[in-house]
């Protein structure tokens, strides 16, 4: 199996882009409940910017630089809580790939957990405290533990989806404890966290490189 | 509440444009990424401060750049944080020589930006320190009091740092001195009705024709409860309530008083607060010296008001004493 | 919209008690009639200015009161002419020996009872001149100029006219430059939403969610046509028009501009109307000098906005760039 | 036929101050069309100034002092346009009666012209500008001659009001000249005029006089 090289980023970018266009209300209903409600205008400043970052061939055929350069677009277009800690993402996982033309399934992991490690320390938030974390954590976890025992970028994927929506689902009945959410203290018992909504999104973006590419 | 408008999305680039036409002589402007810093900057051999933070709370930040106050200023879309690169961006512009100090208001997307900008000018060998402001004492009960928002307590931490950064005072010092005043320093707020971001175009909340919010945040954030209306003086004291509890002046001290109208509500109504905290002050024993009354920080056509209080010191007081100018905040 | 009142029948003077404790320093009360009066009044030797006219306008009238501007000013009720007997008192405690100036605007109440007051100060050998302040281009058309209303404009008058007095000039001097400042000076508004009057405790009037009407008065008096709302460009151009017909400035004539918010419309807007209003003199080869951007004639919590121009020469430019201080009034 | 004295012009201007208070909404109404609908206010305003000044026992026997005292009241509570123009009628009058402790026919003939003068003075608007100039003037006018050709007060007030009235009427479809109004312009034509109906309403209260006391 080949790795993924740039043209293979590049598509999962748009993919990316399109998802995060395709859920703007969504993510501005629930943004709406628990935040300022402008998560849908975030979604679709980071939309406009991947898809105008991916419009031109890369100039690069290295895979970390290509999506780290990604990340700080994301950062200049959407400097949201949930834009900076994706930017901040992106540009992690791609520092982890600096220097490859490919990334196979192990590189994969070791970005995802570089992702989620970037996340927490940006963020400053833990697993638990109801953020975008309680999926990223868990689906950088699966997918890691996956690819230890063996299974293929398109099993391990599998796994990490669902250990993302599992930990979304698992936290939605608890109260929000950073960010705007936490100002509302009770009344987020039981409202989907955006954040972990978009992170569910995206993964499910990249993660449809496999069988779409 | 109707809005005079062009483009929705060129609203901050439209509404820079026209602030640099009027202030040439005191403010300059980095135009590609919204970053606006004092005309004279950098200021060598001072300490520079930098604010930064979403546009739609004039004259919070970027009317506070100028003498005695502020170096620059990172300008987001409205009620957005402006990025990291904006931010580093501004600090290269400011910095002096003695180091850049960031106050700014505790939200998520600018606190992570912020602490991206610092590691980023920390590469270009440029000491950063941050004082964050968390002055809302509705936003989190005190043993919680890291979590809660900056409001308009922002303006007395920019003024006596800034005051601090002309006497001559070093990056720690400076910092210091902003941190000293926003321990004493303490807001609430009251919302009458919502504003409208104008890239959402509807209104950021709906709330009755008869009802407050107090405790409500700058951008509508919760406060503690909506209920209904009540009088100008019903108002006045269950603020200074909150705020007293908080701060628990003693008698004999003296305190800086800022009566912050959201936008909409009229100076008229914010004497008539005015009156009413200064009686609740004075029947305390507590002292009022140099009262503001205005608007110093907003949230555009928002009707609601804030009450701030900071307790002074001898050196407070003389902090806030010190000259000031800028766009916004003239003080001879 | 909604409003933070205790009595309504109590809101001039709640607030002008919370008036008078933040400006203690300031300014000085004759409580029992509503007369304001510098806290140094009667400066001896000096031309003494007074204005009045009805509350909710803030910082017109009172906040103008101040070293450099005005030394006294008659308090009515919201929208309401104080009465003669209230001006005669504000007379009398400013007039330092040089005779009295009233400058204030065009409403029949004022006009009378200030002529009223005019007749009272006569007999007690108070020397008094009246300047009238008429400056809304949308009020009537040039040959009838002088029904016209007094908006925004005239806090220039109160601005040169102190000045003057101030450097010394004697009564007729000082009349002659809030004249020739009128002269120059004109201003349109635009009006989006109304206020409400506390007492009438209803709008005063009402107004389409999408419309708008361009020259229209402070105390919602009718304006040139009610009309769908446009953009911030086309309401500035058409603004501009107005008043560039009016006043017909040369090219390499200089102005200064001052764009009023009308009391909710925030900052922001202003600078995207000036940004405009910029730009269109610069086409026309009109220089500008001193903008003001902000509040200065309001109308409670009305959304809309004015704008005046004033064409400048050097007598009027070194006028305007003299210092001030009063409460809302600062320029070092 | 006694003249009037200080009692009876003190149940006067209580009379007054009940039909100001009675007619404040239709004055309102009126305002709202051409001015800024505060007249009903000013009405009350000035109502509770009568009364209040009518509340004590005269302090003088003299009725032109005791009237331009009733107008020094009314300026101090309302001082709209309306309101001013109405003190200065009482004040005018009063002065025109100054020192008598009884005013007859022939006297009251005088102040009426005295406070027509006065308010055209004041105001400096003319008989047409469609003001309450329509009314007091053609008023005063009826009064003086009737009493010229010898009518009692009763007759002579009986015309007063004829005169009162028809003025109103007759500039009601003109142009308002002076004052808010003549803002309003074109849209005033058919539109009464708020200042004429609240003279008319004081000098019907005025005249009530002979009949009630
Ligand atoms: N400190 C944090 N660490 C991790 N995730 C966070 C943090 N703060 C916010 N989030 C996530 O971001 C989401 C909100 O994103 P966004 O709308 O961009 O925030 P805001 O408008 O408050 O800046 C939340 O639902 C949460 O998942
Ligand atoms: N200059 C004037 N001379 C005579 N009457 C006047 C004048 N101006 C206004 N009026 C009368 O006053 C009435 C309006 O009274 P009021 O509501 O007190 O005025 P405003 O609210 O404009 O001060 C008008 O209908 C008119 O009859
Ligand atoms: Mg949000
Ligand atoms: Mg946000
Ligand atoms: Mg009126
Ligand atoms: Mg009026």
């Amino acid at each position: 199996m080949a790795g993924v090289d740039v043209a293979q980023a590049r598509a999962a970018i748009l993919r990316v882009a399109r998802a995060l266009e395709a859920h703007k209300d969504r993510l501005t209903e629930l943004d709406q409940a628990m935040g300022d409600g402008d998560l849908g205008i975030t979604a679709g400043k980071m939309a406009a910017a991947l898809t105008a970052y991916a419009a031109d061939e890369p100039a690069t055929t290295d895979v970390g630089t290509y999506l780290a350069q990604a990340g700080m677009a994301v950062n200049r277009a959407a400097s949201s809580s949930l834009g900076t800690l994706l930017a901040t993402a992106a540009m992690r996982a791609g520092k982890e790939a600096r220097g490859q033309d490919e990334v196979a399934a192990a590189d994969l992991a070791r970005m995802l957990t570089a992702a989620d490690v970037g996340i927490q320390e940006r963020g400053k938030a833990k697993p638990g405290d109801k953020t975008i974390i309680d999926v990223v954590h868990p689906a950088a976890d699966a997918f890691a533990a996956a690819v230890e025992e063996g299974a293929d970028v398109v099993a391990a994927a599998g796994r990490m989806l669902d250990a993302a929506r599992a930990g979304r689902d698992a936290v939605t009945p608890l109260r929000s404890r950073v960010g705007r959410a936490s100002w509302v203290g009770e009344r987020t018992e039981g409202l989907v966290d955006p954040g972990c909504e978009a992170g569910v999104v995206i993964l499910e973006a990249i993660a449809a490189t496999k069988e779409d590419t | 509440m109707k809005k005079i408008l062009n483009d929705p999305n060129a609203y901050v680039t439209e509404m820079l444009d026209g602030l640099l036409k009027a202030h040439p002589d005191q403010l300059a402007f980095a135009e590609d990424v919204h970053a606006i810093v004092r005309a004279d900057a950098p200021v060598q051999g001072k300490v520079a401060l930098a604010t930064g933070g979403g546009s739609g709370h004039l004259p919070v930040f970027l009317g506070y750049v100028g003498k005695g106050m502020l170096d620059g200023c990172a300008v987001g879309d409205v009620f957005q944080s402006p990025s990291a690169e904006q931010m580093l961006e501004v600090t290269r512009r400011i910095h002096g020589g003695k180091g850049v100090l960031y106050i700014y208001g505790n939200y998520g997307g600018d606190v992570m930006n912020f602490d991206m900008a610092t590691e980023m000018a920390d590469l270009e060998d440029i000491r950063v320190e941050t004082v964050l402001v968390r002055d809302d004492v509705a936003s989190a009960p005190p043993a919680e009091a890291d979590r809660r928002r900056g409001v308009a307590g922002m303006v007395y931490a920019f003024k006596l740092a800034g005051a601090k950064a002309d006497a001559g005072g070093d990056l720690d010092e400076v910092a210091a001195i902003a941190r000293k005043t926003l321990e004493h320093t303490r807001t609430i707020g009251v919302a009458l009705s919502p504003c409208t971001v104008p890239q959402a175009g509807k209104p950021t909340f709906t709330i009755g024709e008869d009802e407050m919010e107090i405790g409500m945040g700058i951008h509508g954030e919760p406060g503690m409860k909506r209920e209904k209306l009540q009088t100008a003086d019903e108002i006045t004291e269950r603020m200074m309530d909150a705020l007293l509890d908080d701060l628990a002046p003693s008698e004999g001290d003296t305190v800086s008083i800022m009566l912050n109208s959201l936008g909409a509500t009229p100076h008229e109504e914010l004497y008539i607060m005015f009156r009413k905290a200064h009686e609740i002050l004075g029947a305390r024993g507590v002292k009022v010296h140099r009262p503001y009354v205005g608007r110093f920080a907003t949230s555009m056509e928002m009707a609601g008001a804030s009450i701030t209080l900071l307790r002074l010191d001898d050196e407070l007081k003389a902090l806030l004493d010190a000259p000031a100018h800028s766009p916004f905040f003239v003080q001879p």
